[in-house]
């Protein structure tokens, strides 16, 4: 077990090389761009390809054509760059192709800022593309979990061939913590579905084409019942304090950990609040929420946005109890001191009524 | 217990290495420690700053809007960073380079004349590990043999620069605190 | 020429101490200060006792807009 | 008696083609099928399809297939090929898809020699979509969306997209074909297969740009549509070799 | 008052030009090429442009020049290539550059299929690009009505200085009816914060990103107190014997009229059933659906998709009362029948129950 | 004394730019100041922005600004262009912007002779995101993302954009410079009024590619990066007019 | 009241327009009415169609899973319809170039020998035109005025390619129905 | 040439009627059928009595696969 210190980028690009990752194509953006560099380093010397593509939509492509052949693969970019990609995404949906799709957010919209933000969980979240589809969301909370969520998006990617997206953002890229890696993967199982030229079979073919829209129904059906095969096993989230706390927090990723300092503190001066952090955005961690519902007085969601997340609590809770929002958007980055300000305050709300 | 340090200078001065040397050396001393630098057009123009923050339990937040310590390396630095130190915080720096200081009354301020300290061993680049000797001593957290250990493992394959860097640190360590007639 | 009187000014605190301005100086009239500016850069200086020419290449190449150049 | 045209085995049998009548696509279909099996590569063959008319490829074409989101046939071909180089790649694509929104794609895999082989059908319209202007769309031509023909003014001239990437140093073939015709359709042919052949002698980029007729869109008859082709359309876009780095046979 | 008969991709193009655009940019996909090709040949003749661009990327980004310049502009596609404009729509959103931007949307995810299909509804009204951002989403059920909306469009976008879509489909893209059009705007009142060189002015500045993110949030705060606004004063809907009903369809664009087609049938077996369309789907009518919660028994959500739109029924119902869903993705088109028979259904559970 | 230098009045006074020391960006933004103002168009100039080391040349020029997104700035150009023809419009943008995700805009803004005036810093690196490999980096040059230099087996080589839109009909006046000295410095400006005279008259397309120090990324110091100018990078990308379709003067 | 009609045939025979000049017509009377086309790759390979509903109502979908009425011009359109007709549908089928359709008892069929009608009237083109004259008796509910009006608009500035067009409709209308032997 | 039997067989089925083939054959062999086919068109035929060289320049130039020739 080795302790490395390193930033959230590169344990981006270490843990997918060991989840057996031998091919990136991606265009730079900070802040996420340490990812294509520790790539473009790495991936040669474990007998990979680094392609710095000419732009985010060639990238995403390239990742469709290494996919398509059974490579993990995997591109990474920062908000502008991944809404450039959103038709690509479209197709690896529609292609089912699996494939790892890392989005390092920054401040928006346009070109925005290049602090860490979270404003683009709805385009995460609700398959930001054209058509019926949804990806898989992971949202790490510290370099290490960008270490392990990697490493499980491939596994993910693979097991229900989609593309997976792992959220995260300028603070948690750029930032240095200890991690410890998951061990390497050598070899991979074979893709039976895989492209690889017809060979003494028949020829196979990959396309979300049909000129029949009865044809597109039934394979937007299908898609449906994987993913809520995916909502059924693949839901991640944490838990702190809850168990005895009167008003939870529910934040995701930084912000997560910001609202888990805050908690530590307003827990000194005996203020019950506990946490509810998202591992997985999508599938969304609903029945947590609605379990916890009816023994609390209230939820406060924290968001670096003007409140995106906020939507699928308020579907979760369906009414039964307040849901306050706190948000930052744009690139602010809140501070403990003002979570837990927060959390005093409605606290103190809650108690009078 | 928390401590927040920003480490605060020009481009070249080995801003960013020293955070990381003195982060590395707390994660052997099975700390959490995280590590954060500005990065992108914040960089253009030759600045440079990092925080590190060290602590016992998990950290909320690498970001500190106001710092527990602040290592300034030039005279910018130390003008633009010294009100975000928190009252009662603690600010190295570099004598040589900063002659003085806006007045704050309620820090401490611990001048270290680093060029001069490294024309003594011979090693012009070594002012920022003298620093960090310094800041290792102020601090009193992190463990000598843990940053000595981090330092080497920072000058991986350059053994002549290691050794140096860590004569370097020892010396800031065991001259802090420097008499410094400019005080 | 050497009658004229020229004089190179430079705006310090937007310099940022390039040398660029010393390089294409023939007449040796631009040096590096000893001090920084508020931006954290050994800006330049006039030499004393060099003379400018006013010829202007300092000025050409500068990319901060740093050089006046002033003749009678 | 014995068949002389037996049928190309990497041609689906017993499908209809949805081209429009005297639609050169069939032809280059037929010819890639044949290539690829005189070359002996068909088994290991992945053709890209565009979004274009020659979308369904698939249908028609019996190698493995995938579709690209318009104009990215290049970029699936990148993927693919550096994924998988012992691979044999083909990017099929319109010239709406390679020399439009394609342009970026078409150019730099050119520039980094890819190594596969693109092939160009220029039949200077928008074809799937009802005939709108194309890069290679002619001046005065008059499409959908040129109703009193192309202007240079609003719309730019003839884009000669192989023309530029001919230039590149990682393009190893790049040859301007026509199939209008027995003698054409030869060329063409002989064409592809040197373009392939750059490709598994792994010489990087080739490309082959057909000229192609789309009767429907042009309102013309299949044969009017040739001797357009002869009498114009090759007038702009010159047929010939573009750029040939083989190695010299020595 | 002139009825003419025409295609809903026309009536697009010729609203637009009446309501006083002067410039298209756009790329041509199935099935909205005819709104381009009636641009193509129009626009010219009002002494506008007509420019074909290079993909529906540089398209949205020609909008935000002329509309920088104070222009009214429009650019128009289908699916995929809406999500290769999202970049520039959050660059739009960002900007506070007004424009009216057409999705005929069609079967997807990926290549899909070009029949009509409602699978971009979460890209429209979430702002499907990066950041914190929406833009007004008007959903024409009729030819009339893409007419009328298109030039409300325009204004609407003019008012809040913000993108607006028209989220139509295939169906009523391709579908020729009786239009009355609005009369043609002949001079449109001046745009204060246009670009337009700097004069004798100071010089002007339009820029989503800064370096500090205290402004982006600023800025951020600032648009949506905009939205706010916008959904106070812009929601839409239209009802439909609603009064008596026990349960009520939600629909909109063609689903909405099928809906009420099937209604229509229902009715005379004396199901009294209604429907609430909406019109605007950002911002979504949430005040008609809580009102009418309290008084039936039944909500049935119908949509092209496998449910999108449905999240904004569920958060406007907040579970007060079953909200039964009935999709069909990917393109394939729905019957009055096929609606009916699905109230008849629901109708009988709520009876037995 | 008389001030020989005035400040350019198309230039904001007292703002410290946030470039590094040595970079060539400032000079350029001077030269267009300057340019603007002799040729009297300021007033009516719009420049578009880039995302790159100059996305906020805005707060140094003087002019009406917009920024674009990455790699969009011909498109934003030529829509401000198309709306308003008596506006004088500069898009200004790093290699990395035009020449690799701008590469479509680029080509065809060009093949369309867009009335704007490009003008491309051609620093061989991405600056503002760190120093990532970009279109024009040099063969065994290295980068952040090129660790070991460039090579044109995975990387592909130097692209020459320039010269490629230089082929078009539609393109005015083409030419590359540098700005490593005081004569180069003055021949940049000579070429920047070219361009911009040729906008002026309304003859298409122009684009002025300057040769630009970026000394923090080369790992230079600034002299030693107009020395790499003149010894490395003008032998792959030669300084001179590369195309010049103005009316002939009589 | 609501009637849907299916026009097809192959892509010059003038699919389109019939449907376009027969749903004005309709707008004319004042009936809600749609008009809708195949399009895309469904229109490549020759074959065209569209449907038209026509209504005293909204109309709630132009599309037509089974049309009342099915206007044939050619076989392979004939044959590859025919199932969708009502039960109790009617349909309308060129006999010059259909000399038999499928076999199905629940509807009626009506020949129109349009291509002999239309070299009766010098007018090789007026097929279509001659097929809608009867199409309208039959489903008699729009006024024949406004069918040449509809014509006339259509043929907008052709005088003379008005002028024979609606004399072939007028032709297909008062011949109708036709006696034919191939039945 | 002329003693060599070939003989021209159209898959009328897949046959678009373009009529590309009959053009490019000098021997005039093929005809459009007065037939359709299920597809819609008018396909070719071999015309009677024509004698087919087995050119082959038939079989280029078809755009559907659909004209086989056949020697001795
Ligand atoms: C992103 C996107 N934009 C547009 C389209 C629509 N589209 C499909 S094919 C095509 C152009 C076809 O022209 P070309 O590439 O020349 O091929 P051809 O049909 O002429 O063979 C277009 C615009 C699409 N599918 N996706
Ligand atoms: C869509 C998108 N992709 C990537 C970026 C990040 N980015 C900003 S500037 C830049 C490249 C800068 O290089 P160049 O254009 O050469 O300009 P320079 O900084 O060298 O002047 C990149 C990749 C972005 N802002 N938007
Ligand atoms: S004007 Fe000429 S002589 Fe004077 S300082 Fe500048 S370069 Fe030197
Ligand atoms: S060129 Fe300008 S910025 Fe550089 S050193 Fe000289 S005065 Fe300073
Ligand atoms: S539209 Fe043109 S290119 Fe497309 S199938 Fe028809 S003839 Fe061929
Ligand atoms: S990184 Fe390079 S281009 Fe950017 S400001 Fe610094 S020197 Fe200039
Ligand atoms: S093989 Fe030659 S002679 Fe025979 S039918 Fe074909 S073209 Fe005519
Ligand atoms: S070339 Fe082929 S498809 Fe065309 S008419 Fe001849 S046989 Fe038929
Ligand atoms: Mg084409
Ligand atoms: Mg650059």
């Amino acid at each position: 077990m080795n302790k490395e210190f390193m930033s959230g980028n590169h344990s981006f690009g270490e843990a997918a090389i060991r989840a057996g990752c031998k091919h990136y194509f991606g265009y730079p953006i900070t802040p996420q761009n340490e990812l294509g560099e520790y790539m473009s380093e790495h991936l040669p010397k474990a007998g990979g390809v680094f392609l710095q593509s000419e732009s985010e939509t060639a990238a995403i492509n390239m990742v469709e054509g290494a996919s398509a052949v059974g490579a993990r693969v995997m591109t990474s970019s920062s908000s502008p760059g991944i809404s450039l990609k959103q038709e690509g995404i479209s197709y690896l949906a529609g292609l089912e192709l699996p494939a790892v799709i890392v989005n390092v957010m920054r401040g928006g919209p346009g070109l925005g800022d290049i602090s860490a933000a979270q404003g683009d969980y709805f385009q995460a979240t609700r398959g930001g593309g054209h058509g019926d589809y949804r990806t898989p969301v992971y949202a790490p909370a510290s370099v290490q979990e960008i270490a392990d969520l990697t490493y499980k998006a491939f596994d993910t990617a693979d097991k229900y061939r989609t593309p997976v997206m792992v959220l995260s953002d300028g603070l948690i890229g750029q930032m240095k913590e200890p991690v410890v890696f998951p061990k390497k993967i050598e070899k991979l199982p074979e893709k039976e579905w895989a492209l690889r030229g017809m060979g003494s079979g028949p020829s196979r073919l990959m396309a979300s084409f049909h000129i029949d829209p009865a044809v597109i129904e039934r394979h937007n059906w299908k898609l449906f019942r994987k993913y809520q095969e995916i909502e059924k096993n693949e839901t991640m989230y944490e838990t702190y304090m809850t168990d005895d706390a009167d008003i939870i927090a529910i934040a995701y990723g930084c912000t997560a950990r910001i609202a888990k300092g805050a908690i530590k503190r307003v827990r000194k001066d005996g203020i019950k609040a506990g946490l509810i952090r998202p591992i997985t955005l999508w599938p969304f961690p609903s029945q947590i929420i609605k379990d916890t519902a009816s023994k609390i007085k209230k939820y406060i969601v924290f968001e670096m946005s003007t409140g995106q997340m906020l939507d699928d609590v308020l579907l979760a809770v369906e009414g039964r109890i307040k849901v306050q929002f706190h948000g930052r958007p744009g690139g602010a980055i809140p501070t403990p001191a003002e979570f837990a300000r927060i959390i005093y305050r409605e606290y103190q709300l809650e108690s009078k009524s | 217990m928390i401590v927040k340090i920003l480490f605060a200078g020009s481009g070249g001065q080995g801003v960013i290495s020293m955070g990381n040397v003195f982060a590395k050396a707390a994660m052997l001393d099975d700390y959490y420690v995280t590590h954060i630098s500005s990065y992108g057009a914040a960089v253009r123009g030759g600045t440079a700053n990092c925080t590190v923050c060290i602590s016992d339990e998990e950290i909320a937040s690498p970001v500190a809007s106001s710092p527990d310590y602040i290592v300034a390396l030039n005279k910018p630095s130390a003008q633009s960073f010294i009100n975000r130190l928190d009252p009662g915080g603690q600010l190295l720096y570099n004598s040589d380079l900063i002659d003085s200081v806006p007045y704050r009354g309620d820090i401490d301020l611990f001048p270290v004349p680093a060029n001069t300290a490294a024309k003594t061993l011979k090693n012009d680049k070594a002012a920022n590990m003298i620093l960090l000797g310094s800041l290792a001593k102020l601090t009193n957290i992190i463990k000598t043999e843990s940053v000595h250990e981090s330092i080497n493992s920072l000058f991986e394959g350059k053994k002549k620069a290691a050794v140096s860097s860590v004569q370097a640190f020892d010396y800031g360590f065991s001259g802090f605190p420097f008499d410094n007639e400019k005080k | 020429m050497s009658k004229t009187k020229n004089k190179v000014v430079i705006r310090t605190e937007y310099c940022k101490g390039c040398g660029l301005c010393a390089a294409v100086c023939k007449k040796g009239v631009l040096q590096t200060s000893e001090n920084l500016n508020k931006q954290g850069y050994y800006y330049m200086e006039p030499a004393e006792g060099a003379e400018c020419t006013g010829c202007m290449s300092c000025t050409l190449v500068c990319p901060d807009l740093a050089i006046e150049v002033y003749s009678e | 008696m014995k068949l002389k045209n037996p049928w190309p085995i990497y041609f689906k049998k017993d499908v209809e083609t949805h081209y429009c009548p005297g639609c050169g696509h069939g032809i280059v279909h037929r010819l890639i099928s044949e290539a690829v099996e005189e070359l002996d590569v068909g088994k290991r063959t992945i053709c890209v399809n565009p979004a274009g008319c020659a979308v369904i490829a698939y249908n028609y074409l019996n190698v493995d297939c995938i579709e690209s989101a318009h104009g990215r046939g290049t970029a699936v071909a990148t993927g693919l090929k550096r994924a998988r180089p012992d691979l044999f790649v083909i990017s099929y694509q319109g010239d709406g898809d390679l020399a439009a929104i394609g342009t970026a794609e078409t150019i730099h895999s050119a520039n980094r020699g890819e190594c596969f082989t693109a092939v160009l059908i220029n039949n200077a319209v928008y074809g799937m979509t009802g005939g709108q202007m194309a890069p290679t769309t002619l001046l005065s031509q008059k499409t959908t969306t040129t109703p009193t023909g192309r202007t240079s003014g609003n719309d730019g001239y003839p884009l000669h997209i192989t023309d530029v990437v001919a230039t590149f140093k990682g393009v190893a073939y790049a040859e301007r074909v026509a199939v209008n015709g027995p003698a054409a359709v030869q060329r063409a042919k002989k064409a592809l297969k040197n373009a392939f052949q750059a490709q598994i002698d792994g010489l990087g980029y080739s490309i082959i740009e057909v000229l192609s007729p789309c009767p429907v869109n042009w309102k013309m008859s299949p044969i009017e549509a040739w001797k357009w082709i002869d009498d114009v359309l090759s007038k702009e876009f010159p047929l010939g070799v573009l750029a040939d780095r083989r190695p010299k046979a020595v």
